[in-house]
């Protein structure tokens, strides 16, 4: 089934949908002008602004539910943007409302646990700024109506990002890290701007609807050269290979911001970008929708590996993330039959993935700021909330049974089966990994012995901190059933995405699902015996030279090091001693050469009367010469 | 054959301005033979500055009242539209350095007294000055009347010597270094000297060809008479060797910078100024007239030596510390600009008109500006007389912002800067050069503008950007000073900005060309 | 037949031309620019009665009397010079230069 | 007969007089102030009674002022013109607000310096309106002579060699091209100047060539273009900072303007056939202009050099032969003009303050001056072109046009987007993050003053960067209208190659 026609739209909450995306602009314009003034309320405004956007969602996606399934696809336009270039406005369809909902649910929740966690922060306003400024360019992505404006959003995350990573920045790390994961960006921004280039300059347009509808029949070259440079773009946003180093750095930032942006959110944008071009650019079985699954499984497979040697809490995390999302994107390369499982994940995810961010938050709150877990151990006495909310977080992801992450994991690996077994044996292993990888982080952080530094005095975080945590992992446990049992979620993204014309039906005890569960298992299982059941030395061991792999990210650092940034530094030396000696140096050389010249000629004004008769004498002859010469010609 | 001869009729009245002023020098003369010493300067200085006043008005009554189209006086003098443009021009620069040369302390109170002796400091406690200053200028301006006008050879050779040989006794005059002003002398009339040998050779061998010295004849001869060439080709540049001494074109400009350094400068600004109109309304007369049928061979060669000129003129100037110094290679520079538009001029009228009136009109642009640029070098003072080092000029803008602006107005002039009159002179001649084909030309031109553009702006780097010195020069502006930069001044910057009545007036000049 | 005189007033100029470049005494200079003056006079002369006509010796009469003009200057420069340096060479005059 | 754009240039000259004349360094300020504002008030009132699809140019004035050569003192606006006139008008009163306390403790006169300023932007209007092409000769020269003054007497240390570099320079280019027009005037025959004349008299193309060469070296060299570049760091880095940002940012825009104008409209032909020699040097300057930006150490340097980067993409825009192009390019001129200004007051403020160019003098200034830090992270951004700030759109524009017919070139230009990412950030960690140096423990952030001199300035920049509608509805009719002619030619030669074809 294709994706239903986009209908303009005005009325209703639909048409003041504008708001959504005001309102936390407006809050953090406020807040960033108000200056000092508002340093008192701002973080209050901040939440505030957060939730009446999530009330203003839900009342949008209550008017979406009034409409037939097939008109669900509403455009707002807005204004005239760039004048013979492209209108403003908004798409307000199931797809986009999905995550409207997930980020101003989740990024709600996230404000509300800021709260607590940036209380001791003097800067603490300019961060719920910054929050509100994210939300804001996260909802302009996802609900623009055309490809620069999803672009304005894009880069709009993709600054909101590197402010808050930076948040910290009189620490170098912090300022590097959030400069990095710009930089990083911006390679993908990079493609993903020529693909708008190439898609404006194909169907003369860049609106959705329009490419959708426009007569134009560009050649499959095209087609495919636009989805490999959205597939650039997406692996930027979504830290997939080849773009993955900038993400496990950016948990410099403050904790909220990597469950918020770097786990739920944000991240996730390129998801969304191969959904949303799906049916234009990605069709089964293109080249550019194979591309799409080969990324997702390299990544599925690497954050896997960099999260089993990772002894920081967050980056063992933030391996799991781009782990994930490299399910997501697998997912998101098989076509219609995965969009619903991608974005399935892609809100499950969100709300276990935030759920352990935060829980990792809070236990950082309590341990000084302590991110080794090899410091930790012990903690589920100390802060049983975290670790009760952290546990469920920890049961979805590894896809225990009847929890979130159990069906939609499921579910994609199920698709990926169909699609093709390797991939799909692969993403089976890549979940046998995971049961490993977050059994251990599970171990090493609430079981065992106390490891902790000895000014440590962990404590459980305040109510606004655990409230958050609670009611994530009630959607952690809940919302993967809810949206797969039944094809509650694909039929409901159907028109949006489009559906396969065979809903799947959801078998509990396929192979692949039982090995799955086996392999899950195993991992748990070796995780105990290493981590929960022995002794867990403070200081890392040296490891094989697999571990030294896994830890130093797979070498990818050193890759760009080697490959770009020394190259580059090198380039960059060349060209200023180029631009000094060689351009500078010729100009003022001319410069110089006229002055010598000069310099030299002039001594043969030598001041003897009698040579400069000599000289009048010669030029007479000359011209006499001269004369006869042209004469004679 | 009874032996009578017819007496030669001569247009007195065509004639005027220069019978004035050459009678007003006769007068000076006398005055200096009879008048009781103390009372000369008193005599002199207006006599001077009427007379030249008066040859001016009657100059543009001359103009006004209607431009002969046949030459004067037997055929030796052509008052031509070109020729009165001219007079005017020198006249009015004329009068502007004599009022630079009527402020005191310019010239040596007895020049034959050897520096430094008894003698020397005797004249200088009894106030001696120099007054036959005053005719000697008065012939010398005759001359450079007669020299633009004259219609034949030997007027012109005439000319040449009575323009040139006051110039000669004027440049040893000055008060200060005067060992320079007399080594500026001895150079200047000895060059001066063999290159009138070289023209007056030129003549007799073109009077050899053509029979004649008749400018008009000598052109008729072209065409005529054949199997000469040897004679033809000698002649023409043995001329060429006199005339373009005299306009200080490459590689005949030697003597430029010794002599501009070494004068007096008030003498300099009239020889920057008024010697260089003479000399290229004597060029243009005798290219135009006498050799216009030539044109086809003199053009490339002309071509070579403007090239050089420009060239040599921007190049030298450079590296030169001495401000008048690099004033006259500058001068040399202008010269070769100036030729472009000689290599302007065609067999074409209409381009004719236009090359003429533009020459016209940069002459008097730079002449103004010239002379402007001399006056402020003769302000800016040291114990020892004029701070002729450029070092000595940092920081001028800071010390005397008045005077530091306006020199630097005279070399954005210089350097063809818009809303200058430079800009104007400088545009017109290369237009009119384009439009003759000579674009390459104008191409080695406005490269080497951008060359001299360096030392021009040098001169301001120095007087604004730099940090005066502690006992930097002091600034005197003596009155005639004061107005001559005023003059000068207004010239530069109506010129820049309302350039059209001169326009017209150099066009309307240029229109009748030199009478043939 | 005039052709001689004419080669003999080229070779006059010549000669006279030459001895201002290699001189040094002043006046000896001046003298040789004299002589090249004078050299012009006996080619207008030889012109004038080869071309049948009179201006050519009338012109030589001017010359004479520029010339003389022209003595009277040079010499008085010349002596001052003198006085002043003691020394009527050329080369010793060489303060200005570059 | 209206008289807006002679009052336009006329107020500042007569206040400049005015200005010089005054003895009260303060009464000086103020009035130069007074008068930019009042200049800027009525070129606002003139813009809005512009129509944007009325005649091309509007507010025309003509008066003779050389009949002999054909000069005309012609005046008159196109969109593109209008744009930058206001451009100018809005960054002189910024400017004359910035640079209040420069000149200040007597070296130099600070009157002369406002008065220049004022000089300056009589031509800087003069230039943009002249519809004559000896007029805009003129102005293009003379504009020099202020900002020749204005680096040599106010600039740093080595602000004499920057100065006589800036003026030898740009008047090397500025008479190659005055061969051109005399050229231009001369073959064209027609008598006369205005460009409404000469538009269209070269045929040939042999003749076009050669004259949009003269043209277009004094325009490259003034825009700058790469390899002609090398003057710009050098003056912008001595230059105070308020006339460094008229410099690079309106100055240098008349290089752009006139390859616009005078090279597409007059030379078509020729334009066509250099348009891939343009396309290259511009691509080598988008990425060369990034590289060298990433290695210098002095900041003013450096904006400099992302300057050249930038100017890089509009003359891309430009030859892209487009009107998403040109238009961008466009655009791009204005917003150049206000994000680099930006950074160079706001680089020129930290320099006040800490008294050094060096970028490895500063540290961690975010902590002690955060308003100051935050002005110069949005300037950068929008150096950056980041979506949402004004550069955004142009650039993307520019890009989008010249992807249209230029793919490749394009793509290369692309990638300075990724750089642009580097030295702007990069220079904002050096300077803004890590741990506080000792020497800006002391600093103190923006104060009255200098608020007021820049929230205009982001301001506009936020503005522009959502809504560009008011001046892309007017820059695009004229650019239309200015790319038409070499659009005809190239498909007049597509056409004559489709013949030999068959």
């Amino acid at each position: 089934m294709e994706p239903a026609k986009i209908i303009e739209h005005s009325g209703g909450v639909i048409g003041v949908s504008w708001l959504l995306i005001a309102l936390p602009l407006l809050g953090a314009a406020f807040l960033l002008l108000g200056g000092r003034k508002t340093d008192k309320f701002g973080h209050l405004l901040g939440v505030a602004t957060a939730v009446a956007s999530f009330v203003v969602g839900v009342l949008v996606f209550l008017q979406l539910l009034g409409f037939d399934p097939a008109e669900r696809r509403r455009a707002v336009p807005l204004y005239d943007f760039i004048p013979g270039l492209t209108k403003m406005g908004l798409l307000v369809d199931p797809l986009s409302i999905s995550f409207v909902l997930l980020i101003t649910g989740v990024g709600s929740l996230i404000h509300i646990y800021s709260i607590g966690y940036m209380a001791h922060d003097p800067n603490r306003r300019r961060f719920f700024a910054y929050l509100n400024l994210f939300v804001a360019a996260m909802l302009l992505l996802v609900l623009a109506d055309n490809y620069i404006g999803l672009y304005v959003g894009w880069e709009g995350v993709g600054l909101a990002s590197y402010l808050l990573i930076g948040f910290w920045q009189h620490k170098p790390s912090a300022a590097t890290a959030a400069k990095k994961a710009f930089i990083v960006n911006r390679v993908g921004d990079f493609g993903l701007a020529i693909a708008i280039f190439t898609i404006f300059t194909a169907f003369n347009t860049v609106s959705f609807a329009g490419v959708m509808e426009s007569g134009a029949d560009p050649s499959q070259g095209t087609l495919t050269a636009i989805g490999l440079l959205l597939l650039l773009g997406a692996c930027g946003k979504s830290a997939q290979l080849p773009l993955q180093s900038w993400l496990l750095d950016a948990m410099e930032g403050p904790t909220p911001v990597s469950a918020l942006i770097h786990a739920a959110t944000m991240v996730t944008a390129g998801v969304y970008l191969v959904t949303r071009s799906g049916a234009m650019f990605f069709p089964e079985g293109s080249t550019a929708a194979i591309a799409v699954t080969i990324v997702g499984v390299a990544t599925l497979l690497a954050g896997a590996i960099i999260g089993t040697a990772k002894d920081d809490i967050k980056k063992a995390l933030a391996g799991s993330t781009m782990s994930q999302i490299g399910y997501m994107m697998l997912a998101a390369g098989i076509g219609p039959a995965g969009y619903a499982f991608a974005i399935a994940h892609l809100i499950t995810h969100g709300f276990f993935k935030a759920d352990m961010f935060l829980g990792a938050g809070s236990v950082m709150h309590g341990m000084n700021d302590e991110v080794d877990m090899r410091k930790y151990g012990g903690l589920r006495k100390v802060m049983p909330i975290t670790f009760a909310t952290f546990l469920v977080g920890y049961l979805a992801i590894i896809g225990f049974p009847l929890l979130s992450g159990y069906f939609t994991k499921d579910g994609i690996i199920e698709s990926a089966m169909e699609y093709s077994s390797t991939l799909g044996w692969l993403a089976v292993l890549g979940a046998g990994i995971t049961g490993f990888y977050m059994s251990r982080l599970v171990f090493m952080t609430f079981f065992g012995k106390k490891r902790w530094e000895a000014d440590a005095h962990p404590h459980e975080s305040p109510a606004v901190m655990t409230w958050p945590l609670i009611i994530l992992s009630v959607g952690s446990i809940f919302l993967g059933g809810f949206l797969i049992v039944g094809n509650r979620f694909m039929t409901f993204l159907g028109p949006a995405v489009g559906q396969p014309e065979h809903l799947p039906s959801f078998h509990p005890f396929s192979v692949p699902g039982l090995v799955t569960l086996a392999l899950v298992a195993a991992g748990a299982a070796l995780a105990w015996f290493k981590y929960g059941a022995a002794e867990v030395p403070v200081t890392a061991p040296r490891g094989s030279f697999l571990t030294t792999f896994a830890r130093r990210d797979l070498y990818g650092d050193a890759l760009n090091e080697a490959l770009f940034m020394r190259p580059g530094q090198w380039l960059t030396r060349l060209a200023v001693f180029f631009d000094n000696r060689g351009i500078d140096g010729l100009v003022n050389g001319i410069a110089a050469g006229i002055g010598g010249t000069s310099g030299r000629l002039r001594r043969v004004q030598t001041g003897f009367v009698r040579s400069y008769a000599l000289s009048i004498f010669i030029g007479a002859a000359i011209l006499v010469g001269a004369w006869f010469v042209v004469g004679n010609l | 054959m009874n032996g009578t001869i017819p007496a030669p009729t001569i247009e007195y009245a065509l004639l005027a301005p220069m019978l004035v002023v050459f009678g007003a020098a006769i007068i000076g003369v006398l005055v200096e033979a009879f008048a009781p010493r103390y009372l000369r300067s008193a005599i002199h200085k207006p006599l001077t500055l009427l007379t030249l006043a008066g040859a001016f008005v009657i100059t543009i009554w001359q103009a006004r009242t209607g431009i002969p189209t046949t030459p004067s006086a037997m055929g030796a003098v052509a008052v031509d539209g070109p020729a009165l443009f001219i007079w005017g021009t020198i006249l009015v620069l004329a009068f502007v350095s004599v009022l630079l040369i009527n402020d005191e302390g310019h010239f040596v109170a007895s020049a034959a007294a050897v520096p430094g002796s008894a003698e020397e400091e005797r004249a200088l406690t009894e106030g001696a000055t120099h007054t036959e200053v005053y005719p000697l200028v008065l012939f010398a301006v005759g001359g450079m009347l007669l020299f633009p006008a004259a219609n034949d050879l030997l007027a012109m050779f005439v000319a040449l010597e009575v323009m040139s040989l006051p110039l000669y006794l004027l440049c040893g005059l000055a008060r200060r270094r005067r060992l320079l002003s007399q080594e500026a002398a001895v150079k200047y009339f000895l060059l001066g000297a063999f290159s009138s040998a070289f023209f007056l050779y030129g003549t007799a061998l073109l009077y050899g060809y053509a029979g004649s010295v008749d400018l008009a004849k000598i052109n008729t001869a072209l065409g005529s008479v054949g199997g000469q060439d040897t004679l033809l080709y000698i002649g023409v540049a043995m001329l060429g060797v006199g005339l373009l001494f005299k306009i200080g074109a490459a590689p005949f400009q030697a003597w430029k910078p010794d002599v501009y350094q070494g004068s007096p400068t008030p003498i300099t600004a009239l020889m920057a100024s008024g010697t260089l109109v003479a000399a290229f309304g004597a060029l243009l007369r005798v290219f135009w007239v006498a050799l216009g049928g030539l044109e086809w061979s003199w053009t490339p060669i002309m071509w070579g030596v403007a090239i050089l000129t420009m060239v040599v003129g921007a190049i030298l100037a450079i590296t030169q510390t001495d401000i008048k110094r690099m004033l006259a290679y500058s001068s040399i520079a202008h010269g070769g600009f100036l030729l472009i538009g000689v290599v302007a001029l065609g067999n074409n009228q209409q381009q004719n008109a236009s090359a003429l009136s533009a020459l016209l009109f940069y002459l008097v642009a730079y002449g103004f500006t010239t002379v402007g640029a001399f006056a402020v070098v003769t302000t800016v003072r040291d114990a020892g007389g004029e701070a002729w080092h450029l070092s000595r000029w940092a920081g001028l803008g800071k010390r005397r912002p008045l005077v530091a602006v306006v020199f630097s107005l005279f070399l954005l002039a210089f350097a063809g800067i818009p809303l200058t009159s430079g800009f104007f002179g400088k545009y017109a001649v290369f237009q009119a050069a384009v439009a003759a084909g000579a674009t390459p030309l104008v191409v080695v031109g406005v490269v080497s503008s951008a060359i001299a553009a360096f030392f021009y702006v040098r001169v301001i780097v120095l007087m604004f950007f730099s940090d005066p010195a502690a006992d930097g020069p002091s600034v005197v502006i003596p009155g005639g000073t004061w107005a001559v930069g005023a003059v000068a001044v207004l010239a530069t910057v109506v010129l820049g900005v309302f350039p059209q009545p001169v326009l017209d007036l150099a066009h309307t000049a240029a229109q009748s060309l030199f009478v043939r | 037949m005039t052709t001689h005189y004419l080669v003999l007033s080229a070779l006059l100029f010549v000669i006279g031309g030459v001895g201002v470049l290699v001189r040094r005494n002043a006046i000896v200079v001046f003298m040789c620019v004299e002589l090249m003056l004078n050299a012009c006079n006996l080619a207008f002369v030889t012109f004038a009665r080869q071309n049948g006509n009179l201006d050519g010796q009338v012109i030589a009469f001017f010359v004479m009397i520029v010339a003389a003009a022209e003595v009277v200057i040079g010499l008085a420069i010349i002596v001052t010079i003198f006085r002043t340096r003691r020394s009527a060479s050329v080369d010793d005059v060489n303060l200005l230069k570059y | 007969m209206h008289y807006w754009l002679s009052t336009l240039i006329g107020v500042p000259v007569v206040g400049a007089i005015g200005v010089a004349a005054v003895k009260n360094e303060l009464r000086a300020k103020q009035a130069t102030l007074g008068i930019s504002l009042l200049v800027l008030a009525l070129a606002v009132a003139m813009a809005v009674q512009f129509s944007p699809n009325g005649d091309k140019f509007q507010f025309t004035e003509t008066y003779d002022w050389v009949p002999s050569f054909g000069v005309h003192f012609g005046l008159g606006v196109d969109g593109i013109a209008l744009v930058l006139i206001l451009l100018s008008v809005v960054l002189v009163p910024i400017v004359v607000l910035a640079s209040w306390h420069e000149a200040e403790g007597g070296k130099r006169s600070a009157r002369t310096y406002f008065a220049l300023l004022l000089v300056l932007e009589a031509m800087m209007i003069g230039v943009f309106a002249a519809t004559d092409v000896f007029l805009f000769y003129v102005f293009f020269e003379a504009m020099l002579i202020p900002m020749y003054f204005m680096i040599g007497s106010y600039g740093g240390a080595q602000r004499s060699y920057a100065a006589v570099k800036f003026l030898l320079y740009s008047l090397f280019g500025g008479l190659l091209m005055l061969v051109a027009v005399i050229a231009l005037y001369t073959i064209a025959d027609k008598g006369s100047f205005m460009f409404s004349d000469l538009v269209g008299s070269i045929q040939d193309a042999g003749t076009q060539k050669w004259l949009f060469l003269g043209f277009f070296i004094a325009f490259a060299i003034k825009a700058p273009l790469w390899p002609f570049h090398t003057w710009l760091p050098d003056a912008a880095a001595q230059a105070p900072a308020g006339a460094a940002v008229l410099l690079v940012g309106v100055l240098d825009k008349v290089g752009t303007y006139g390859m616009l104008r005078f090279c597409l409209e007059l030379f078509p032909a020729a334009a066509d056939y250099f348009t891939p020699l343009v396309l290259v040097l511009s691509v080598v300057g988008i990425v060369y202009g990034a590289i060298v930006a990433i290695g210098q150490t002095d900041m003013k340097r450096l904006i400099a050099y992302t300057s050249i980067s930038h100017f890089g993409f509009i003359t891309l825009g430009v030859f892209a032969i487009t009107v998403n192009g040109a238009s961008g390019a466009t655009l791009y001129m204005v917003n150049h003009g206000f994000s680099t200004g930006a950074l160079f007051l706001i680089a020129g403020f930290l320099i006040h303050r800490r008294g050094s160019q060096y970028i490895s003098d500063y540290g961690g200034v975010q902590k002690v001056a955060p308003i100051l830090a935050g002005t110069f992270l949005v300037a950068g951004l929008s150096g950056l072109a980041l979506p949402g700030l004004n550069s955004f759109v142009s650039e993307f524009m520019v890009l989008i046009g010249s992807y249209e017919t230029q793919p490749v070139y394009a793509i290369i230009a692309t990638s300075g987007v990724v750089l642009a990412a580097i030295y702007i950030l990069w220079m904002y960690q050096r300077t803004m993050n890590g741990p506080t140096a000792d020497s800006v423990r002391e600093m103190k952030d923006l104060n009255g003053r200098e608020k007021w001199v820049l929230a205009p300035l982001i301001a506009v920049i936020i503005a522009l960067g959502f809504f560009p509608k008011p001046l892309l509805d007017v820059i695009n009719p004229a650019v239309k209208d200015s790319i038409s002619q070499v659009q005809h030619v190239q498909e007049a030669s597509k056409a004559s190659v489709a013949q030999e074809g068959q």
